[in-house]
């Protein structure tokens, strides 16, 4: 193992081979050092969706914009890999009239941010995807929004940093980060020391376990997705969906939405904000993402339950009740596998990227939308890291919106 | 309601548990996926080894009778058709099982006690023509012959000389099939020297060193090409031999079918002598999760003798921790059981078994 | 017993060596004796339970390899079928001047008949002479384990341990 | 367990052949999950059964790690396939009870 870096990523999930890619372009010796292996948890386990109507006004649609633009180039010109990049446009489906009332408002909010988003009837949204059931009374279109293969988006990020000079370990786990007079100077790994003034970060739902290692509480905690996979089946949806909650009253139809607009009302969110203690039914939410190779991909019931990673009887028959009702032609279709992955979840939905208060410690972690993310966040790190300029505002994404996170742990 | 005991798979460690068990008044519930149960014991034609207490000299099909005739008698419920195809912890101290019948309609099982007696599955071979009709494993060309009565093919090339390779390979011969011969790539018998004897006296040639190089046909087997290996288990030039044979069965082993211990959290230990990684458990035959037990070929490859006496040995531990045994009359029918057991596992054939076991109990230990 | 574990059948030697293999002088001396020709220590013992007359031991643990005492040995037979292993024949040496019989477990259908022939296989499974059924018994007792008895020539009967029909 | 260097195919459902798995392990999968995930071996409708022990194998013999390393890819149910149908009922009863309890 190498002695001395420029800069240590730690975590080779989708944030980190990308920050490990737009580093290595600008600086030599970056080092990327993963306890597992690439896309061993959540990168590999997502639905790959690169949406911009369901990001909040600021950092996070300015990422996932940014990510928009720069995907295409980077499948034309950087991965040499096919990451199943298509921009198919994304949809989010509602089942009441209700909730299309409530979208209405939605849609002229994210259209005066630049979003181009349109309201769909039942009959046009079920003329882009014949499948749906007569129970999909509309949905929320944007046609400037892809879909990829996160396994191979990420894969194709670190081979592309490994093209540019970084160093990728796998398999090699991060004992302790070693400050010198308050700044990073090196960290001590299972399979040794390396010196470095530079530490990222990039840990996912494991941020928290490795800010502690500096002394610095990192608000992101483990929010567990369930999915299940079909066999391969005959084309049956042309892109992937999201099901807004199925809602039964006006009160319920405005709160649909509400995941969406900015929470947090300009309050800072407090660093002991825990997660809530949410039932797995009511808060799942319907994907179906149809892979290249022919399975369906259906999800999901969310909790937190720390890091259990077992699936639940009740969640996997929740999932398959909704897709019964939101795609009847799945009915005869066999489920061969289920999975839980820990989406790195904060308190207003918006990730952690930027400094710290420790020298040389950064964070680019508790993207639930990481692959929205990777390619402007990548690049917004390496720029903060080299002193050039910046192509989005990283302002309000740093951890200092956390009131207390310096406190001792 | 919960079940004071679920039992996955109704082979003979299964089936053994459930009458130890049910006797002591432990309500059960065996499933299994098959259409009728035993396991492996229906295809089990031939004479047991062992001894008198190990129904010795009966043959396993027979044996299968007399469990079925036990566990009827002790009023173990036996769901067939019936395949476990997922274990959740849920609340409090209980596991659900969920299960799916014949017509795939699906169900649950909230039970205080999990035995997973789901036996073993056959080790692949990966070789040029491996995916063409006509090769199978060894233990599915015998359900074929024994179960339902379907001979799989005229002329039959074994790959694999260990017990199972030679015993398929004889009932084959019984069923009317030509054995070319039965090959192994190790310079020794894998298997009793009475099962290879049996054969070699009929003219089955069984060659050591050799190697399965290809088989080939046009959309089925047709023939198989096999070489001589040296010591590194290359292939010598000029060994070549083929056989013009219609089906090729592969018995290089098998290995614990341990998805359920996986994903019920237990922990396993690599033990190549017993098949690959095996769930760590105690001598009451419970793994390192609470309330799952296990027995037979899936915590260690044995024989159905030693299958059924740990089969005896966990359902007598259950019915204990279940409070409907003393300790001291469990402890004492437990140590009967583990003297069968060692019988079972002596003499230098025994022995790497024997070890292998001792380790496993010792990990536990150790967790 | 290299024989065995590379080749699959017993080699003389290694067949002398073995408790349940009677000497030639016993043989001779009696009219007909089992030949036990067990050769691994493996876990079983049905062949000691089966011989009414005790002839054979398996100690002291269940994994020995039986023990023929020829003394004991009528002959019976009772063994043959008892054995797991199909490991136990019966040879009668002194059936006629030139001719011997030698008595087989036997599993496969249709059983033969008497009268019918064939050739004499070794544990090789090589021809080594004619033979000739002369009894085939399959009573309930023996569990489907039928005991076919072939007559060969003399010389070869230690050797023929299997009929091809 | 590979016999020769003629192209075998090592996972059945997802038909992936030696050569692609022993690529992906050139190019730094060391587990038995990281060959699923670069390659798609087991991931088909017996999720690796058959396959999993054979590729365990390939990468032992490539990286020269032991077999004792080399664990079978995350088990999740269902460990038999099922009608996504009948698990839609049981959660439409789920919900119903869950819905009886509010009352």
């Amino acid at each position: 193992m190498k002695k001395s870096a420029q800069a240590v990523i730690i975590g080779g999930g989708i944030i980190g081979c990308a920050a490990a890619y737009y580093l290595a372009k600008e600086i030599d010796d970056v080092i990327l050092i993963e306890k597992k292996c690439i896309a061993g948890e959540s990168s590999g386990a997502n639905y790959g969706m690169v949406w911009q109507q369901t990001r909040q006004d600021g950092y996070d649609l300015a990422a996932a914009r940014r990510s928009l633009e720069i995907y295409p180039q980077l499948c034309r010109e950087v991965f040499d890999l096919d990451i199943e990049y298509e921009e198919k446009g994304g949809m989010t489906l509602f089942f009441t009239d209700l909730q299309a009332e409530a979208a209405k408002g939605y849609v002229e909010y994210k259209n005066s941010l630049g979003v181009p988003v349109r309201l769909l009837s039942g009959k046009e949204t079920r003329s882009l995807e014949p499948a749906l059931s007569s129970r999909v009374t509309g949905s929320l279109f944007c046609a400037e929004e892809a879909q990829l293969n996160p396994f191979y988006t990420t894969l194709a990020f670190a081979r592309a940093a490994q093209k540019e000079g970084a160093t990728i370990y796998q398999g090699v786990e991060v004992l302790s980060i070693n400050l010198d007079r308050g700044a990073v100077c090196s960290i001590s790994t299972s399979e040794g020391k390396i010196f470095t003034n530079h530490v990222i970060n990039a840990a996912g739902s494991w941020a928290g376990t490795v800010g502690a290692m500096v002394g610095l509480k990192v608000p992101v905690f483990p929010h567990r997705l369930q999915s299940l996979v079909t066999e391969q089946i005959p084309k049956l949806l042309t892109r992937t969906i999201q099901g807004s909650r199925i809602a039964r009253t006006s009160e319920e139809a405005a709160k649909t939405f509400q995941y969406a607009y900015d929470t947090t009302g300009g309050n800072r969110p407090c660093i002991n904000q825990q997660p809530p203690a949410e039932c797995i039914i009511e808060s799942s939410l319907f994907y179906a993402k149809p892979t290249v190779n022919g399975n369906i991909v259906l999800g999901t019931a969310c909790d937190f339950a720390g890091y259990n990673r077992e699936t639940s009887y009740e969640a996997l028959a929740v999932i398959a009740h909704m897709a019964k009702m939101i795609i009847p032609r799945l009915k005869d279709v066999n489920i061969i596998r289920s999975w839980a992955n820990f989406d790195p979840w904060t308190a207003d939905g918006i990730p952690i990227v930027g400094e710290t208060g420790v020298k040389g410690f950064f964070i680019a972690a508790g993207h639930g939308t990481g692959m929205s993310h990777a390619p402007a966040t990548g690049e917004a790190l390496a720029g903060l890291i080299t002193g050039s300029a910046a192509a989005i505002p990283l302002g309000e994404a740093n951890i200092n919106r956390f009131t207390g996170y310096r406190e001792e742990c | 309601m919960a079940e004071d005991l679920v039992i996955i798979g109704s082979g003979p460690a299964g089936l053994a548990a459930a009458v130890e068990a049910a006797r002591a008044g432990v309500k059960v519930t065996v499933v299994d996926e098959n259409a009728s149960p035993g396991g492996q014991l229906f295809k089990q034609i031939h004479k047991f080894f062992g001894s008198e207490e190990h129904q010795a000299g009966i043959r396993g099909i027979d044996i299968g009778y007399r469990l079925l005739e036990e566990c009827h008698l002790a009023k173990v419920k036996v769901m067939l058709n019936t395949a476990a195809w997922g274990i959740f912890h849920s609340s409090g101290n209980a596991t659900t099982v969920a299960i799916k019948n014949k017509n795939d309609s699906l169900c649950s099982l909230d039970t205080k006690v999990v035995l997973l007696a789901t036996g073993a599955r056959e080790n692949p071979l990966a070789f040029p023509g491996w995916t063409l009709p006509g090769v199978m494993g060894a233990g599915a060309a015998q359900t074929l012959i024994n179960l339902h009565r379907i001979r799989p093919g005229n002329r039959v090339l074994m790959i694999g000389s260990g017990n199972v390779g030679l015993i398929v390979s004889y009932q084959l011969k019984q069923a009317g099939a030509d054995i070319a011969a039965v090959i192994d790539i190790k310079p020794e018998i894998g298997g009793w020297g009475v099962h290879a004897a049996k054969l070699t006296r009929t003219g089955i040639p069984i060659l050591c060193s050799h190697k399965i190089i290809e088989v080939r046909g046009l959309d089925k087997v047709e023939e198989a090409h096999v070489a001589r290996v040296d010591r590194e288990a290359k292939s010598i030039p000029g060994s070549e031999k083929l056989f013009k044979v219609d089906t090729v069965c592969i018995a290089v082993g098998l290995s614990p079918m341990a998805e359920l211990a996986w994903s019920g959290g237990c922990r396993f230990a690599y033990l190549p002598e017993l098949g690959g990684h095996v769930p760590v458990h105690n001598r009451s035959m419970e793994t390192t999760r609470n309330n799952i037990y296990i027995a037979g070929d899936i915590s260690g490859i044995e024989e159905a003798s030693t299958a059924m006496e740990e089969g005896k040995i966990a359902g007598i531990s259950i019915a204990r921790s279940l409070g409907l045994l003393k300790n001291e009359c469990a402890e004492e029918l437990i140590r009967n059981k583990e003297k069968n057991l060692s019988a079972l596992r002596g003499g230098p054939m025994g022995k790497t078994r024997k070890l292998a076991k001792e380790k496993l109990i010792r990990l536990f230990n150790i967790c | 017993m290299k024989n065995l574990i590379t080749a699959g059948f017993l080699g003389r030697e290694e067949l002398m060596r073995l408790p349940g293999v009677p000497a030639i002088e016993a043989l001779k001396a009696k009219k007909s004796l089992a030949f036990i020709e067990c050769g691994e220590e493996i876990p079983c013992d049905p062949c000691r339970s089966a011989c009414p007359r005790g002839a054979i031991t398996v100690s002291p643990d269940v994994t020995s390899l039986p023990a023929l005492n020829t003394d004991l040995c009528n002959g019976c037979g009772t063994c043959l079928a008892a054995c797991p292993g199909m490991a136990i024949f019966l040879v009668d040496i002194g059936y006629s001047e030139t001719e011997a019989l030698v008595s087989i477990p036997y599993e496969y259908l249709p059983l033969p008949e008497v009268g019918d022939t064939g050739n004499a296989l070794d544990r090789s499974g090589k021809a080594i002479g004619k033979a000739v059924i002369v009894k085939v018994k399959c009573p309930e007792s023996y569990d489907r384990t039928a005991i076919i008895t072939i007559k060969v020539l003399k010389d070869i009967s230690l050797e023929a341990r299997h009929i091809d029909i | 367990m590979l016999m020769n260097n003629k192209p075998v195919t090592i996972c059945r459902c997802e038909e992936v052949g030696n050569k692609t798995i022993e690529q992906a392990i050139d190019d730094g999968a060391r587990t038995v999950d990281a060959v699923k995930r670069a390659t798609r071996a087991g991931m088909g409708l017996c999720q690796g059964r058959t396959c999993q022990s054979l590729v365990a194998a390939l990468i032992s013999c490539k990286t020269g790690q032991p077999l004792a390393n080399l664990v079978p890819s995350t088990s999740r149910p269902p460990f038999r396939p099922v009608r996504l149908e009948s698990l839609a009922e049981v959660g439409a009863k789920l919900l119903l009870e869950k819905e009886a309890d509010k009352i």
